[in-house]
């Protein structure tokens, strides 16, 4: 019998695959960016947060802006490749790296320095990939801290891999991934959200919407009615933060972490917020944005509003401050003295690294450019000599 | 109560005729139960056991999270095993087809074939691509493409593929065993191609990176792998009624290419033919040939010759015959090899070639 | 003066570039699937519908079901390299077909032939891909029928990216483009609809969630409340319908088409349907479903569906229903003889299409061909005549 | 009312120096000019001019339809790209660097170059895929890879790159104008070289196809294209001083390859090699020895040498010049071609190669 032939009672139901939806209201994001900071009388923003932790936050958002200038400037100095300063997110990297527990881990994209850095990476390796020296300056495993990722949204899938696997082995590991407005474009970040979702991975995605992709404003880059609502098509709650708002930020990728870390699954956070300098310095922003644009941002600092808010409580003074620019100060100087450095190159590390045991075929170009540096070095010896004995 | 044979100390056990399939899906077994950190995952693995059946059973042995099912989403699948993989898991990736391997192209090329390179060694990527791969099997459009030149031309990644049942066993084994990331190339229209052949007692392998001759013979070597093995030994049993006596080598790696063997056998032989699906403009065999130009400069009694899938699309299921490398076609090569001596030893000296 | 120097107003406000985003309401999809047929008194659901439409619609529907187990009959007898069968699922393509006028495009997947096929494409030339005998049988731009696509979701940015150049031609052009539940993870699935809506191209995105993708059911593809709820991080209107009853799939793609006629930007469908076959012929179906579940489905038939509120409504009598059955098995039975004969081949076709002008390599290989196959053709003469001497 | 000198017939325009990026700027507005179903996507080409401002003032002459900066996806944008040429425009899609033309990789192999195979012809793609690639540039992890081994065994498409600023308007003009996709390699490193050039009076250019002797000499070929056509030059100069007269060949195009061309030049001086960025093994080079060796056996001194990249992934900017082929490896291995004659003919008869 054919489904032509079949008589089966008329069923005026819903087709039988259907059951009804989860409810999509809990997923939806806050109508209007979370903040803290300014809210409500002066000094109460600071709530019941610890007061260490909101000098740190401080003192990590100043030596964060400070080590932006400086390596800017190195830019300048030709001491580094290239540099996408985060000035004016500060306040989402700092909070990024201030989220995490030590065994959890960091996916930075390639502007989110300063995160690895707040997390405790060592300043200088941290540059590594941008002085180009080598791509990346640290062994991920210790701090874990992926490397810092260029090609855009590729790193998503690996710390939705990354949280599947340790839930797998039963660690309660988390993952919080950092990516662009520009970012959540491809192809790669929907997958990683959806994989996220579907696998209920410990994942927190954290989208620093700083109004641009290079020359790219959101509005050609979405229509959606905010990133955050991106996390519904999967099933995710999304999240709405103030970028400049470091407590703000910090609340809500804490219940983010949690939630993944008791086994609630991922969220997807967009903080608002604004890439104060231009793209990287080999960028001109005043082909595609105003004065006025930036000078409004200006006046909700990351750092003036904690700044407020800490005095306003009675948790900061002019000392503090001091303190806080002397030691960003002193981290400049650490950083300006040790990338004026050379750093150590071996042409020969091109070999050593492409599999665990280099073929053949490596094995006779390490012995090409072994004998070219030596063909090399010789004669800079012999130039050398000839300078002295003249 | 009763003696039962299998009570007795067994004999060493029937090797009894095996799939290439079945072995390649023995090997995921065994490596599994051999290492907890191996996982499997892809679309159709699990519940179906792949859409070749490779993986069937694994979901039912070790669990659905050790062999996973995923979302439909190749770059995501990928992108998460390398994941998997920093965390100290051993995956493996099933590409359902090779075409459909090509979203997670970049995932692959910037940072599968790059993550050992890009920290110095201190986080490798333990991870096996599994690419059912090539023609033959009366495919629709994107089920048939030899992708190998892409992964050949990208460093950091090794390439491997099988042409016997006993090899399908040992190299998968190897290559997820392997600390270093293996493109795992399947040759579709070998997986019920059938040997004598026992899990218990498997043949030895030699290591990723060693090629094997598979017929001696001192007139021409042919060089080829996957699934131009079978066209190119049937190839020398019919070019015995010419008179010649061809060499025929699987090279089972492509990444690392055994350059030592190969070469050996052509210094040999003076002649060589190159066979293989991929498309023959920037495919393997420019490779290949050159590489035994170059090398083997002074022994060439001939031009190295090769023969491949032509320069277009992959075909429709009607008209792939035209398109794959037969028996003729490599017949016909070998007789292009210069076998007149005396012409060949005047040519050096100028005359147009033919 | 630094950032960090700055003096401006304390400003407890939003972050400057923020604005009150969109309401997310409007792009909700509906909360059960939209039904018709069968909701009402019987006979009530056809509404206002034209019943000469109607009456297409049953007629597109029957031959439609024949299409499918001729297609795959012919498989059996090696007609057919592969037949991916759209059983179960005949309203939605009837009715993605019947929802375009000429001028628009339809964007169809590998499974939807009998969507070609309803749109006025020759049966026999629908099935060129999956006969073998070349890759795709017709000149896409006569019925403005893209070919039938096989890597999931990839046709999706063909089909915005063709209405947005219609549409900047000044052209009122609308794509429809259908894609399965599976398809929706894929990156393509993602840029498509993000282009789509930022473009507000007249796009109509179709998802047929037949529950499968191959074996992997829905809950292993996404943790969305519905697929339609995708739709939301795109600024994009997800619909919801029951994919069986072709006057609720009609009427949501006609609206959905006429707002992107109008200037309204893309829609995103789901129809909740089911494959009652198996994938392909290929394919075992019991290894991942039971026959209980494919039995309530079978219930719930697009056919039948409509065969009753049809006859309830008196538009359609034992007459009728015989007529439908007729034409469909004129259909087969034609398409049968045609498929029987086998299909002329060139093998010299090989090297035409490969670039406008064939390049000298291809010439080359053109020759080599040409040479072998007069051989064989004179060897195989040959044998005849030797045949014939006998 | 003035005599002013615009109202005379002007005298052929005078040639200034412009650079190669601004040729290119030019190639695109002359196209859109002369033909208004030229279309440019792409990130950031529109309010920026794109990252290397090939774009520059497009946006502002045609409209931001016609130059349109793109959502932040590369799949996507040469996906809609192809709907855009289904319809009849001519789409010219701008990849901001090399490895992130990747994500699309899908689309340009499945779709870009096949949809006229598909099709019969009914359905020809002419669309222009602008990729800035190659290294020399100090760029970071990912922005100097060289990509074209994989567009040349991909059937189906055309693949081009200029090493001149003349080259880069006509060639650019020419792969717009063609009916079959072309991937227009930028060698990024050349962006800033300079040339006397009009537009208004431009050099004709040769179909793409055709290679161009750069350097006549009679001693040894070098076979090269984009960013090492000056390099080969400058040995070229250098190896005088040895007594060594080198013909340069820059292919311009990759596919098709110009063989006649470059067998001539070969067949002539008896020695070639074949220089280029991207890694050896499996590059375009082992396609182009391969052939050489085919195809100029008897004229043919000494092996095919290549230089090229190492076989690594694309190292960090302090190191990359240890990787990039330069003066030195060109000269060294063109002392290498075996000028020592009477080694040589003896050497055919089977010692053992150096
Ligand atoms: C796959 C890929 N495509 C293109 C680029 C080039 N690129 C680098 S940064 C950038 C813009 C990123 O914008 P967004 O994601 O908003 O991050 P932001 O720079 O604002 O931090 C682009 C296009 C890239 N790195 N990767
Ligand atoms: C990019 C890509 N990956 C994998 C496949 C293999 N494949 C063909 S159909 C299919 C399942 C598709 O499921 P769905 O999108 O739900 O469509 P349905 O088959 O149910 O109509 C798969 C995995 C493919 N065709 N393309
Ligand atoms: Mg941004
Ligand atoms: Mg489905």
């Amino acid at each position: 019998m054919t489904v032509l032939e079949q008589t089966g009672a008329y069923r005026p139901a819903p087709p039988p695959g259907w059951q009804p939806r989860t409810d999509p209201a809990p997923l939806l994001p806050d109508a209007e960016p979370h903040r803290v900071l300014g809210v409500g009388a002066p000094g109460s923003g600071v709530g019941a947060t610890d007061p260490a932790l909101l000098k740190r936050f401080y003192a990590e958002l100043v030596r964060g802006r400070r080590y932006n200038t400086q390596a800017t400037a190195l830019t300048r100095q030709g001491r580094l490749a290239v540099y996408p300063s985060s000035t004016g997110q500060e306040a989402c990297e700092v909070a990024a790296a201030l989220a995490l527990e030590q065994r959890d881990w960091l996916f930075p994209s390639y502007r989110d320095t300063l995160a690895a850095v707040a997390r405790g990476l060592d300043p200088v390796q941290a540059l590594t990939l941008l002085r180009g020296d080598w791509h990346t300056g640290y062994d991920p495993r210790e701090l874990r801290i992926a490397p810092l990722c260029t090609p855009l949204a590729t790193q998503l899938p690996h710390a939705v891999g990354l949280a599947h696997a340790a839930r797998l082995q039963g660690d309660d590991v988390v993952a919080l991934a950092m990516i662009g407005d520009g970012g959540t474009s491809e192809g790669d970040f929907h997958e990683a959200l959806n994989f996220a979702a579907v696998w209920r991975a410990p994942v927190v995605f954290l989208v620093q919407n700083n109004g641009f992709a290079i020359s790219v404003p959101l509005a050609k880059q979405t229509a959606a009615p905010s990133l955050a609502h991106k996390g519904v098509g999967y099933g995710m709650p999304g999240r709405l933060v103030d970028g400049n708002d470091v407590l703000a930020v910090h609340q809500v990728l804490d219940e983010a972490v949690q939630r993944a870390r008791s086994g609630g699954g991922p969220t997807l956070v967009e903080a608002v917020t604004y890439r104060v300098d231009a793209h990287t310095n080999a960028d001109d922003a005043t082909r595609y944005r105003s004065e006025d644009e930036i000078a409004a941002w200006r006046e909700h600092d990351p750092i003036v509003l904690l700044e407020r808010e800490l005095k306003a409580a009675g948790l900061l003074d002019e000392e503090g401050v001091h303190a806080a620019r002397e030691a960003a100060e002193e981290t400049a100087a650490a950083l300006r003295a040790r990338m004026n450095e050379d750093p150590p190159l071996d042409p020969m590390d091109l070999f050593e690294h492409v599999y665990a045991e280099p073929t053949s075929r490596l094995r006779e170009q390490a012995d090409q450019l072994r004998a070219e540096l030596a063909a090399a070095a010789d004669s800079a010896e012999a130039s050398n000599t000839g300078e002295w004995d003249k | 109560m009763t003696t039962a044979p299998a009570a007795l100390k067994p004999a060493a056990p029937a090797r009894k005729p095996a799939t290439m399939a079945q072995a390649l899906g023995r090997a995921l077994r065994d490596e599994m139960a051999a290492d907890p950190s191996v996982h499997v995952l892809g679309e159709d693995v699990g519940t179906l056991g792949g859409v070749f059946r490779i993986t069937d059973g694994l979901a039912a042995e070790f669990g659905d999270e050790r062999c996973a099912d995923t979302p439909l989403a190749e770059a995501g699948i990928l992108g998460t095993a390398v994941g998997m993989a920093m965390y100290g898991l051993r995956p493996v990736v099933e590409m359902q087809f090779d075409a459909f391997a090509y979203p997670a192209f970049e995932q692959l090329v910037s940072h599968v074939a790059r993550m050992r390179n890009r920290t110095r060694g201190a986080m490798p990527l333990p991870l096996t691509v599994r690419v059912p791969y090539g023609g033959g099997i009366g495919g629709v459009e994107h089920h048939s493409d030899s992708s190998e030149a892409y992964y050949m031309a990208t460093p950091g990644l090794h390439v491997v593929t099988p042409a016997t049942v006993a090899d399908a066993y040992g190299l998968l084994r190897a290559a997820i065993a392997s600390d270093d990331p293996v493109v795992f190339l399947e040759p579709k229209r070998l997986y019920w191609s059938k040997a004598e052949w026992s899990p218990q007692d498997p043949e030895p392998v030699a290591p990723i990176g060693r090629a094997a001759v598979r017929r001696s013979g001192g007139s021409a070597t042919l060089v080829t792998y996957g699934p131009s093995v079978p066209v190119c030994l049937e190839a020398a049993e019919a070019a015995r009624e010419e008179g010649w006596d061809l060499e025929v080598i699987d090279l089972r790696s492509l990444v690392p290419f055994d350059e030592e063997t190969v070469c050996a056998s052509v210094r040999r032989t003076g002649r060589a033919v190159v066979v293989h699906e991929a498309n023959g403009f920037a495919g393997p065999g420019g490779e290949i040939a050159a590489r035994l130009s170059e090398r083997c400069f002074h022994y060439l009694q001939a031009p190295v010759l090769r023969v491949t899938g032509l320069d277009i699309p992959y075909p429709p299921p009607m008209l792939e015959q035209h398109h794959l490398p037969g028996v003729d076609r490599v017949l016909d090569a070998v007789a292009r090899l210069q076998w007149e001596s005396e012409w060949t030893s005047g040519a050096r000296t100028g005359e147009e070639a033919p």
